[in-house]
């Protein structure tokens, strides 16, 4: 993979930069505020409760119900506030990304809500919100087999890349593959990729991705320590 | 929401005691502003924006411009709508989904104190009449909520107004994203609009109630001040009732308290 | 406040002709049909009964859930069946001004249902409409704390004035002013206004909309006293 | 409404025994029907209104005209769409709300007789061919729901047609509030439609069921008759069913009342 | 009734082609697959099952919830997949229509679940989709009075038919009559109507649509013993 | 659905056993495709049409064309638009009414598939450019549901794509009903659009999953192929996670089993 710079001057395999504030909501059970480059997040986690209407229970284990939204301000042009077929399949897709990584067999009956709100989007939204609702998940103190990594990688103007933005996006030959990582295991939870590439592009695809993931499962455990002093360390 | 927190209900029932000692449990005064904090133009992808903190309450106001038909009964003139979100980021009593009834309440009352005003200049907003004019969404979502939501809102979507940029139009006077023409909204400063909730416990009036004194206070009322005007009065539910002198009250506190929270919300950080 | 005759022959403070009538539907607990001015209104009111689902229950009170309609035939040009934001507005607020008048208390876990349809419109729908709820929920037999006597005022033409018309709304100064007051209290259990007026002025009309309640509260009274012939009387 | 009024039960199975004995609770023969009041104009903000009594039953029924675009395979024609809103007005076991499934279900057969009929002249309601057409809305709402909503619904609608008067335009074609022109709807009254509901309990059939009744039948069918021709039929629901020769039956009595409920739909008070 | 024949060779009494494969569906309790000239249907009925929420139960009996809907490609110009009032109209008739011969007294506070789907319309689908889910409750095994047969006739260009095409109803002077019949009891339990027909046209078309019943009750008896050979033979 | 079929249960334990000795219930391999026959032009209605039966599992796809305005940022392309409906016909477990979250996501997956490959010409699908363009509904319907819905669904699609035909225009550029030009819609058959869905069981991939299977199974990843190309991923719920080396491994079998299935779906019966 070339390092050559990018329009925004970042190499290949460069994160935009991340900042990751935790517990900014007073009144979730965990909450997160991320700045993902251009991209603004809140994710807020409560639960587990019982749920309502019962019928929609599952005795086997708890219902992730998580919500993925845009505000309207948050696009170029104003979104209406109705949720889309696209919010409801992000909402789907990031939901079971998550119920691989909580524990929600030990919480039968009962419903997990995860709210996340875009305040500001700039690409890869869907991997910034994931992020965030992980730590969420993490600062309400939900039993977690690991924590949910997520990270866009693809192709644009003939590079492969990492994490692209609106620019990047927005090129001709552009591929997005949108990837969710359970760390440490580097097991995917999410897996979406949209344009046409070659079977051995798709695998350096992943595998930058994963890299991709490393760094920002590092500044989840970061910003976890920087709350939560421990005596060990999460591993 | 049909469950009852205890611990909440304990705490409103000390709330009450305190009430009736004109004491609060953050020792302020029945009729003190909790801090007031509010950062201007805070989201990029917007075209006015603002992040408002009222003690622990935040709300986020974006305003995004489009492009509409004026109503017949107004052709030279634009519009404003401002919506309020209480997604489920705020609280975890509150559903997401379609908006509440609570949302919908607080929204229009804000969007009333706004438009009743005289701070904006709805012509300004034209741009040929009778055919084409802007409407102004002003679109709030909480982000924690601890009482006051409804003034938290009003200072939020005035502080993004006046944060404001007009978007450049095309030849066929469409906007061009992200391109800006170098005036901001204009907004008459002397008729800026603020509103002031009181909460009503027995015959006491609160003023700007954390989420705990919601629950202990009997009912609500809002007053919209603009200059030396009142634009508009919206009463809450509640068994609570209020006296005509109360009203009067109501509004002498509010026209007294208006020149400091406008100053906040015109600061330029 | 002078007392200039309005376009309409109407004195500065005087009200447009009430007839009530009290127990018109059959099917309902209690019912009232009101003319006022050009408006006509029935209300009913039923319950209160249990309430589904079950999770909308308050165990502290009833639950009053009013609702205001507009036939679609009662406005200029035709409105849609569909309720707007303003219906579920002016349901809302005047379910709270009504819920101050009734002992909601005495019936938790229930719901009482206010119905009100507006079978024609000419301004001042929503008071004429609280102060039909009123009687119905009087005739339905429910213990009340007092009437809910609603009136508008406001300003047209420079003059301050009680009961607008839509003559009166549309004047370019205009300011309507809806009130609600529990008698024989005098308390303001619905106060919405839009508009610009000085506090001196507020008081003013605030001061001419209870004269004006009390005058509808003794149409109210006489209503009532028709139909339910007492050995005293209503206070 | 899952509750079970045990009230009306019992009287249910009154009118039962009574319908064996060819008897009714309020002495009515099985094929009579109850006292008829129309009162036409009574809604001033309606292009053309009536208000049906039909015993307990009352329907009011309001005509707005609104303009649109013809159908491509009747482009010189407008059009009739009627609605009815079982409102919670008229019964405390109907909810408020979305259009329930049985204010749907009358209200189509209402539209249904009437568009077939051909009492309408619906090439008299185009404006431009191709282009503009009036649509008339008749809007109708239950005021006290006592039984045979469907008749009294479409003598309702029927009645506020006659009483109704055709907008002015302004020179685009758009309406004009409030003035009218000279002309009247017209109505081809020698075809005008009238519907006429029939229980069945049994193998008796009763006419104009009251809302006990109709507890008490087994099915329902609606016959609509416009001068000497049929114009639409619609079974109901319920576990009874018909024979061809009751129908035909059914269309006897029909027609046989038909001039009748005409000219009281007619009468000019 | 004349015998001229009709533009696509028909007599006038005579029905299209009728072709019928029961149990087609494994996933339901019973179905039916039904080609009536170029109407496509398939029908399935499943349950009785308990019936969710509960307040919509009937203590009496089985409620039948009929679903009528056509694909968006059955028709002309591509159909919305929304169900509109047509849709939700045939449904509420085709379910009282099954209502009677349905022994649905035996199963009260459950729901029978009856799907029909239109994948290819001409004319006459309500009735086709009724007689194939009559088909499909009687594969499922559920007790019955009878079959319901389905039929429509009315007129066309002068002459009364039977099972009138798109090209017949779509004369100028046409008359479409939708019946169902209890079969062998020779009820009605369904029957609409819509044109302007003389009382003695309408008691013709009725004899011509009975005459249609027996024809698709004998189609629909061959099916079933096709599949269920029985010793005996239903009556 | 909250309901558990305890005959279920007991079958994808099996299941599970099975999978562990790399068996199934039906005796195929683990990679092994159920028996796929796919009939084309089976609905005269549509614009094409295909009826796929993959083992029991059936599903029926009909193209309906639109015409409408092209997006801003591709004037001069048509689109397409693949819906699902899971309606109840297919299985006692299926709600009709609105779109199930399922049918919405599995309609999405083969919705991005067909559209992210290159066998579809957008550009010949423009009318005029800027002003009109054809859209391409593909609506698909599952008639039997026995598992791996995705890949039925999407071979119906893409079947159902070959056998169409494009509409006739009047003089006005819009549809002429049922009227055809004698073109067929063009496909890129080297660039055919061909998904494949994997089951997880523990470390086991599992081609072509049936419901019992489906029940069994930790989570569900599908890849779209498209000649030489990956043209989509997505992986589905449930709580197993995948290796990158078994996407590789999943790319690898996929593409191996490529062109079997695209002669399946291309062959002229």
């Amino acid at each position: 993979m070339s390092q050559n710079k990018r329009p925004d001057g970042r190499a290949t395999s460069q994160l935009r930069p991340i900042s990751i504030r935790l517990g900014v909501n007073k009144n979730a059970d965990g909450s997160c505020f991320l700045e993902w480059g251009k991209n603004t997040v809140v994710a807020t986690v409560n639960g587990p409760r019982p749920i309502f209407p019962k019928h929609l229970a599952d005795q086997t284990k708890a219902v992730i119900d998580y919500k993925y939204r845009m505000a309207c301000f948050s696009v170029s042009e104003r979104k209406s506030p109705v949720p889309g077929k696209r919010d409801k399949e992000i909402s789907l897709v990031s939901g079971h990304a998550l119920e691989a990584a909580v524990m929600v067999e030990q919480f039968p009956n009962t419903v997990i809500d995860v709210n996340v709100l875009i305040l500001s989007a700039d690409a890869g939204t869907r991997v910034a919100a994931l992020t965030a609702a992980s730590l969420a998940a993490a600062d309400a103190g939900l039993p977690m087999r690991g924590l949910v990594s997520a990270v866009a990688a693809g192709r644009a103007n003939g590079e492969l890349i990492l994490d692209l933005n609106k620019e990047d996006e927005d090129t001709p030959d552009a591929v997005d593959m949108a990837t969710a990582f359970l760390m440490p295991q580097r097991e995917l939870v999410l897996l979406q990729m949209d344009g046409c590439v070659n079977k051995k592009d798709c695998s350096k695809i992943l595998e930058t991705a994963l890299k991709g993931a490393e760094v920002v499962y590092e500044l989840q455990k970061k910003a976890l320590v920087e709350k939560y002093p421990m005596d060990g360390e999460i591993q | 929401m049909s469950d009852i927190d205890m611990i909440k209900v304990i705490n409103a029932e000390k709330a009450k005691k305190l009430f009736e000692q004109s004491k609060r449990a953050d020792n302020r005064g029945l009729l003190d502003i909790r801090k007031l904090d509010i950062k201007k133009g805070v989201m990029n992808s917007a075209d006015g924006s603002a992040w408002v903190k009222l003690g622990n309450t935040e709300v986020i106001a974006g305003v995004k411009f489009a492009v509409g038909t004026p109503y017949p009964d107004s052709p030279d003139e634009g519009t404003i709508v401002v919506n309020l979100e209480m997604s489920g980021i705020a609280s975890a009593d509150i559903d997401t989904g379609p908006p509440s009834i609570e949302a919908m309440e607080y929204g229009r009352v804000v969007d009333r104190v706004i438009r009743s005003s005289e701070c904006i200049d709805f012509k300004g907003l034209s741009i040929v009449t009778n055919e084409k004019s802007f409407i102004m969404y002003v679109d709030c979502y909480t982000i924690n909520a601890d009482g006051n939501i409804i003034d938290a809102t009003q200072y939020a979507a005035m502080a993004a107004l006046l944060d404001t940029r007009i978007p450049k139009l095309d030849e066929s006077n469409n906007i061009v994203p992200k391109e800006y023409t170098e005036q901001k909204l204009k907004i008459n400063k002397d008729k800026l609009a603020v509103s002031f909730t009181f909460g009503k416990y027995k015959d006491k009036l609160i003023l700007d109630t954390t989420e705990i004194e919601d629950l202990a206070t009997e009912t609500r009322f809002t007053v919209g001040v603009c200059g030396d005007n009142i634009v508009a009065y919206h009463k809450g539910g509640g068994k609570g009732t209020f006296k005509i002198e109360e009203i009067n009250k109501i509004m002498d506190i509010a026209t007294a308290k208006y020149q400091d929270i406008k100053n906040k919300i015109c600061d330029e950080q």
